[in-house]
């Protein structure tokens, strides 16, 4: 293993506990006759780091997916910074400050790296203010700079997913969702995208982060969340469930 | 067949291609966008057409005024033509098929209720005297053709690469998932993919009027052809529609030339076999992101 | 209820004959071009709606069958009923030519160069000398029958009754029978229908040369009808006709074809009159009817069928009878609590063609690169015979592009796949399938439009494509066959105990039945390996439990069981042996306790080593 | 399986029921019309069988004015041997099958006459079917395949192809001495018939065309053919081909740079094609038409001045084809004084000759009644007779 991260979570800035940013109280999704999420319920303060851990087929993605309202989605209550979820339209969600970046990237392939990042600010104009964001992001993560003008699909796994969470950024969200930024990745990768989310939460970003590497989780989140088969079975702070006997028992089965 | 004659074929490929292709550009955005194969489409054309008569021939305004006018008028159409076949969008292809191709009936029946069963000649807008290059006659018209067919094709391309609204709309075709958490409204997109491409086919229709007849029935047959040329150059490709357009048109230019009437025979013979050599098309199919 | 059926059918027939008698000259010319036109929407359903094939040369085919029976007539000589066979084999032929495009393109692609090929043929007709160029042929004979004059259309009804009741009868066998299946099989899933025997290309092929002979038999009877046959009554204008009797009757429905061929040529020729508005309410007709009502008119007819019966009372409505009508599933009320624990040793035939001591799976050196991603790199892992062999990993570690590699999804990059010491890998799936390898799939892939015992009986079949003969020169032994077949389905549902959801459609059961089932389907095709992919997915710990005894009783009937699962629970109480996939490569192979222990597995599953070491090291 | 089928089975029971019932119905219905005994006959019930839609609505409008403005002309002077004259118009869509079911209609319904159809091919998918049933069918088409069929009932309005073809070539090549002459006819059945007339008259005159192109009757982009044509460097330039098409090819041949006369039959002498070729291109065309223009004499003057007053458009060819057609018919059925019957018509239109817009007419035993085109020559938009070429 190359660098050896600090394992500790990261907590330079402590979440604001009374500012509830997200708040979502029975959330339920199915497809058809499966039923993905069985009522879960959780929230996100301001400034803090949440996880979702659990074996494939758990239903983080669709917890998330129900949340972007992207697949359908009922829930008793469904709030962001005190305003209902459920009545908005799904392409306004990043209008109240919601960056989404979606499980396996999805960049726009057939459009150049500048342009998929153009596109994360979409709703906005794209004046000198969308620029200067986007030199914070070749900041962040300097490969995109170098690959400005190459089209998105001729990238490899590790710049996508750098590419998925600056476009997220480009539309300055008050909380980051990010849906298995890890998967499919070399370890040496895995570090950078966790260096980079590490420095965002110390300037302050809220993450809602669903993963299957339970490290990475553990070590960006100041809260966790373990799903199995689409119930909410366990949670607690992350420096606590890291040595949780259940966890090991999901992940490992012993 | 001399020099001479396969260079005068070619030039009348070319004119008939470019028609091709802008039939096919149209076929290709709406599919590439909305994944909806329209066999209606070259009704679309038609009524284009017909809107061109009425306003340059009938109403005598000026080419470039009753030009913008129809393409104006289709387009609006456009969008009112994609809420009726939303439903069919996505689905799978035979209720696309049979869906779209009530649709272009219907249209024709409306045509023959507004403009009559006869169909009327359209003068061409410049004088079509010919220009003599090196031995081989270039009608003026077809200059005129090419280039407003350029000119379409270099807006597109300046729309879709330069323009926002443009970069959404592909990014929509891409991942629609994606766009919409990017607040991109996709609906929206594929509202207006759709006026473009009826448009499109306006241009096409105002443009191949003087050249063919303009009459309810002319649609169907520049449809399938225009169809076929989205194929051959790899459906939902724009550019492949332009290079898949001038091909046919070539191909049916010289198999005309050549064995007459087994013209049709040949053309289609030639684009079945490319299409089992290879078959996404010349420049390879671009589908839209299906769910 | 036998009864009532009788009574209909007997009461269908005696309309049937009864009706050159209760119309005038031109009544019957139209009810003649009914029949005519029911044969040929009959085949189109028969390959567009039952095999998926997007045929847009049908009336191509109706024209190669009346120019056949013409020019053998007029220009070679022969005698209408001697040209007649020749007529519906021209017609086959060209069903092959247009149909060879099949096996390389399908959907829109298909339909276009099937529509380009049909507007060839009629640009051939349009040139030909000897077809009579644009004007035709006219002057055909009159088909002689003995003492009945056929130049009468009344008579000339009762001939095109027979053949249109001749192929309806034909077309009804197909499809309650193994070709039927296989061809609703194929449309619903190729991939899935490959992986249970269905020689998937033979098929298509077949499909199109129904679909010809079908509309060469209409073509030569139209010829005999009209006795002048020219290129414009076989234009496009005709083909989008038949296809809007197909859409419209019923896709995948032989009865609504021939109900949508009556009701659209009596609509037209009632309309025949007021033209102008005619074509805009027929176009808005067609889009109304796709958009409102998919499953056609049959559709609407069986579900008004259904609500009478309720209506009586004493007719039991059964719900499977419920669900295909209005398509709700009375089935939620079946919890899966009653196990799926069966007793009886679950293989079919106890194979004896396992030479022991040869593995059961050897992966030799296998990769696999697509356009620059390397899924697989040089991966070599054998599998006991009779072993329950467990493959774990992260997702996107390249442990699915194995199993399609050994099922024949795709080829190796390079590298060999070998089951019980024969090469599997790079062969087509059916071939490998018959070398005794099942698989389920990561995602359902059940035939959405077959019932569950019709799924397993599709695998169960073992027929080749070149029995069908049976069906045009012993169609009675169809009888026999299905009803073994139905048992032998019967008998392997009992054991995974879902006889009772035998009638009701796979995909509209609970996902947890859903996923027996399709093990059960690929235990059907008798199989030596059985491959799993991610059985437990979407599972509750008590269907979780089950599973587990499922696959040790099918490892005790013999047949060796490999095993892709994320949920490690599982994986350890079950598989003698793991490998652990990382990125495309072997991480680490051993029994389960072995692997679990090994710290590089440990890092890439829980990241951390030292993690495991604080635990009580409990197993 | 059982509720399977018997579903199924019951199902399909009761739509046939119903749609055999109204089969039935639909057909029991139209029968009833024409059962009028035939003493107490009042009317002549004619049935007119066109194209109302397609490349040919033209031609089936022309057909259906022609015949109309006769028909209140007839019944204004107290009818055909005092029977009114009922025209029932029918659209055969340019469709053979249609025509065919159309004319056993007409059949069924017990019509005293058709018209029908302005396209040959459709004019044959009818004839034996008409023929069989002992009506009289007057055609507005000219291929020679429709007198080849022996029947007694067919009656062509116009000269046939080879009348119209005989006068050009004598014209073409007899007068004008015209050596390289260029062929371009499309393959469709008029088109065919009129390329083996033409073809046939230049060989009677030992004349081999410099080149002879045939297209497609839908192909619209002629560059190909064209641009051979005008290698040959021809001086005289045949078309056969319907009015759109043969505007459309007289219009590319120009802007193609081929300066030869063209030369053709009955369709350059419409207003179509001259509209479609634009009058530059039609200048100069060599018409052979039995029907040249409207002021050729006091009769035509009158019915060209009937035309316009009931149809606001000049009158042409097809117009007066129809116009005589349905006049002759009349004539046949006084000549009857009451006994009217499909084969005392046919009969009748055979023994008498009438002197109509188009020339005199004398029925022989095939159906051709006339033979005998003029020669014109198109004039800044008009078509002006050439010295008798007859």
């Amino acid at each position: 293993m190359s660098v050896e991260p600090t394992t500790e979570p990261v907590s330079s800035s402590e979440p604001d506990t009374a500012v509830t940013l997200l708040e979502i109280v029975g959330l339920n999704v199915s497809y058809g006759e499966v039923r993905a999420v069985r009522d879960v319920s959780f929230s996100v303060p301001r400034h803090a780091g949440v996880g979702i851990i659990g074996a494939n087929g758990a239903g983080k993605t669709s917890t998330l997916k129900g949340l972007m309202r992207l697949i359908p989605a009922q829930a008793e209550r469904m709030e962001f910074g005190g305003q209902a979820l459920d009545r908005v339209k799904p392409h306004r969600i990043v209008d109240l400050g919601i960056g989404y970046v979606p499980e396996g990237r999805h960049v726009f392939p057939g459009l150049s790296v500048r342009k998929n990042l153009l596109l994360g600010a979409y709703r906005q104009k794209w004046d000198a203010a969308v620029h200067a964001r986007l030199a914070r992001v070749h900041e962040l993560f300097p490969q995109l700079q170098e690959s400005d003008k190459r089209l998105a699909g001729a990238l490899s796994g590790g710049q996508q997913q750098m590419l998925a969470i600056g476009r997220a950024l480009m539309s300055e969200p008050t909380l980051l969702v990010l849906d298995e930024p890890s998967m499919g990745l070399a370890p040496v990768v895995v570090d950078q995208i966790v260096e980079a989310l590490r420095e965002l939460r110390r300037g302050g970003m809220s993450i809602l982060l669903v993963e299957q590497n339970a490290k990475v989780t553990f070590s960006v989140t100041d809260h966790c969340l373990v799903l199995e088969n689409g119930r909410r079975v366990k949670d607690g702070p992350s420096a606590q469930l890291r040595h949780d006997p259940d966890v090991r028992r999901i992940y490992l089965g012993i | 067949m001399d020099l001479r004659e396969i260079l005068q074929t070619g030039v009348g490929g070319l004119s008939i291609g470019a028609v091709y292709a802008l039939v096919a550009l149209g076929f290709s955005i709406v599919y590439r966008t909305i994944g909806l194969v329209n066999f209606g489409h070259g009704d679309v054309l038609m009524v284009g057409a017909f809107l061109m008569v009425t306003f340059f021939v009938n109403s005598h305004l000026a080419f470039p005024l009753a030009l913008v006018i129809a393409v104006a008028l289709t387009a609006t159409m456009g969008f009112g033509f994609e809420r009726v076949l939303r439903p069919l969008e996505r689905k799978d292809l035979d209720l696309m098929l049979i869906g779209t191709i009530g649709f272009g009936i219907a249209l024709e029946g409306a045509a023959v209720l507004i403009w009559g069963s006869e169909g009327q000649a359209m003068p061409t807008p410049i004088n079509d005297t010919p220009i003599n290059l090196a031995g081989v006659t270039v009608r003026s018209y077809d200059v005129l053709v090419l280039v407003l067919a350029a000119a379409v094709v270099v807006g597109l391309y300046l729309f879709l690469e330069r323009a926002k609204a443009g970069t959404a709309m592909q990014a929509a075709a891409m991942d629609h998932e994606a766009a919409t958490a990017m607040g991109i409204d996709v609906a929206r997109c594929n509202g207006r993919a759709f006026a473009i491409g009826a448009g499109i086919a306006a241009v096409a229709g105002a443009l191949v009027g003087p050249r063919l007849y303009v009459s309810a029935g002319m649609g169907a047959a520049v449809g399938v052809k225009g169809f076929a040329a989205a194929i051959l150059g790899g459906f939902g490709n724009i550019p492949g529609a332009i290079v898949g357009g001038l091909a046919l048109g070539l191909i049916e230019a010289y198999a005309s030339g050549s064995r007459g009437s087994y013209s049709d025979v040949i053309t289609f013979v030639v684009f079945t076999a490319v299409i089992m050599l290879r078959p996404s098309g010349l420049l390879g199919e671009r589908t839209v992101s299906r769910p | 209820m036998t009864l009532l059926r009788r009574l209909a059918g007997a009461g269908a027939v005696v309309v049937l004959l009864a009706v050159p008698y209760g119309v005038t000259y031109y009544g019957i010319h139209i009810a003649n071009l009914v029949l005519i036109f029911i044969m040929l929407a009959v085949g189109l359903s028969l390959v567009l709606g039952y095999a998926g094939q997007v045929n847009l040369a049908q009336a191509a085919f109706f024209g190669m069958g009346a120019y056949a029976s013409a020019v053998l007539t007029v220009k070679v000589g022969l005698g209408y009923w001697a040209a007649f066979p020749l007529s519906v084999i021209a017609a086959g032929l060209l069903g092959v030519l247009v149909g060879l495009p099949s096996l390389r393109v399908q959907s829109h692609y298909l339909g276009i160069v099937t529509l380009g090929l049909a507007v060839a043929f009629s640009a051939i007709l349009v040139n030909a000398s000897f077809t009579g160029q644009a004007v035709g042929l006219p002057g055909l004979p009159v088909p002689p029958l003995g003492p009945v004059d056929l130049s009468d259309e009344y008579n000339y009804y009762y001939l095109l009754l027979a053949a249109a009741g001749l192929l309806f009868a034909l077309a009804r066998l197909m499809v309650t029978t193994e070709l039927g299946r296989r061809f609703q099989a194929m449309r619903d899933d190729a991939l899935a229908a490959a992986h249970m025997g269905v020689e998937v290309p033979a098929y298509r092929m077949v499909a199109f040369v129904i679909a010809a002979c079908y509309a060469g038999v209409a073509g030569a009877l139209y010829a005999g009808l009209i006795r002048y046959v020219s290129p414009d009554t076989f234009s496009l204008a005709i083909m989008f006709l038949l296809l809007a009797m197909v859409i419209v009757g019923g896709r995948d429905n032989i009865y609504g074809a021939a109900l949508g061929a009556t009701v659209l040529l009596i609509v037209r020729e009632q309309f025949v009159d007021l033209q102008k508005y005619q074509q805009v309410a027929y176009g808005l007709l067609i889009v109304g009817m796709v958009v409102a009502a998919p499953e056609g008119l049959a559709g609407l007819v069986g579900r008004v069928w259904i609500r009478v019966k309720r209506a009586i009372p004493g007719a039991r409505v059964t719900p499977a009878e419920a669900e295909r009508a209005l398509g709700e599933a009375e089935v939620s009320g079946l919890g899966v609590d009653d196990g799926i624990a069966a007793r009886a040793p679950l293989a079919l035939v106890q194979d004896e063609r396992q030479p022991d001591g040869v593995p059961a799976l050897e992966v030799d050196g296998v990769s696999k690169r697509f356009k620059g991603l390397t899924a697989l790199d040089d991966v070599t892992l054998s599998v006991a015979a009779g072993a329950i062999h467990g493959i774990v990993g992260p997702n996107g570690s390249g442990k699915t592009t194995l199993f399609n590699i050994a099922t024949g999804v795709y080829g190796p990059t390079s590298g060999e796949v070998r089951a019980y010491g024969d090469r599997v890998s790079g062969r087509a799936a059916y071939r490998i399938c018959d070398r005794g390898v099942a698989r389920t799939f990561q995602a359902l892939r059940l035939f959405r439009s077959l019932t569950v015992r019709e799924n397993v009986m599709v695998a169960l079949d073992r027929a080749r494509p070149t029995s069908l003969w049976r069906y045009v020169l012993a169609p009675w032994t169809f009888r026999r066959r299905e009803r073994a077949l139905k048992a032998r389905a019967d008998e392997l549902l009992e054991r995974f105990r879902l006889s009772r959801v035998a009638d009701f459609r796979a995909t509209n059961l609970p996902y947890g039945q859903q996923r027996l089932v399709e093990i059960a389907r690929a235990m059907a095709t008798g199989p030596r390996v059985l491959l799993l992919d991610e059985p437990a997915a979407g599972l509750s710990s008590a269907e979780m439990n089950d599973l587990r005894e499922l696959v040790t009783r099918i490892r005790d009937s013999g047949i060796t069981v490999v095993l892709i699962e994320h949920n490690m629970g599982l994986v350890m109480t079950l598989c003698d042996r793991v490998t652990v996939f990382a990125s495309g490569r072997v991480l680490a192979e051993g029994t389960p306790e072995h692997v679990t222990r090994d710290p590089e597995v440990i890092e890439t599953y829980l990241g951390d080593a030292d993690l495991l070491a604080t635990g009580d090291g409990r197993p | 399986m059982s509720e399977k089928r018997v579903y199924r089975w019951t199902a399909t029971a009761v739509v046939l029921l119903v749609v055999s019932s109204l089969v039935a119905a639909c057909g029991r219905e139209s029968g009833g019309g024409g059962a009028s005994s035939s003493e107490g006959k009042k009317t002549l019930r004619v049935a007119l069988i066109g194209p109302q839609s397609g490349q040919l609505a033209s031609l089936g409008d022309w057909d259906y004015k022609g015949v109309t403005l006769a028909a209140n002309e007839i019944n204004d002077k107290g009818g055909a041997g005092g029977l009114k004259i009922e025209i029932t118009r029918m659209d055969d869509q340019g469709d053979p099958t249609t025509g065919g079911n159309l004319a056993r209609k007409a059949v069924s319904q017990k019509f005293d006459v058709v018209f029908g159809s302005s396209s040959s091919t459709i004019s044959l998918a009818m004839l034996p079917i008409l023929t069989g049933a002992k009506i009289p069918q007057v055609t507005s088409g000219q291929a020679d395949a429709l007198t080849q069929q022996k029947s007694q009932y067919i009656f062509l309005d116009s000269p046939t192809s080879t009348t119209y073809d005989a006068t050009l070539a004598e014209y073409v090549v007899g007068k004008l001495g015209k050596k390289k002459i260029a062929m371009i006819t499309n393959n469709g059945a008029y088109g065919a018939g009129e390329h083996d007339a033409f073809l046939a008259q230049l060989k009677k005159r030992g004349v081999k065309p410099v080149a002879d192109k045939v297209i497609p009757p839908d192909q619209k982009e002629m560059s190909g053919p064209l641009s051979q044509i005008r290698t040959a460097k021809p001086d005289a330039l045949f078309i056969g081909a319907e009015e759109v098409q043969s505007g459309l090819i007289a219009k590319q041949a120009r802007s193609l740079g081929i300066d030869a006369t063209i030369v053709e039959g009955a369709p350059a002498g419409t207003p179509q094609y001259r509209e479609t070729a634009g009058d530059e291109a039609a200048e100069g065309t060599i018409v052979s038409s039995p029907y040249l223009s409207n002021d050729l004499n006091e009769q035509t003057r009158a019915f060209a001045a009937a035309y316009k007053e009931a149809y606001g458009e000049t009158a042409e060819l097809h117009g007066a084809k129809a116009y005589d057609g349905l006049q002759l018919v009349a004539k046949a059925v006084a000549s009857l004084d009451g006994k009217v019957s499909g084969e005392a018509i046919a009969q009748a239109m055979h023994d008498i000759s009438y002197d109509g817009l188009l020339g005199h007419f004398d029925y022989n035993d095939v159906g051709v009644g006339l033979s005998q085109t003029h020669i014109g020559v198109i004039k800044n938009g008009e078509v002006e007779a050439v010295e008798d070429a007859g």
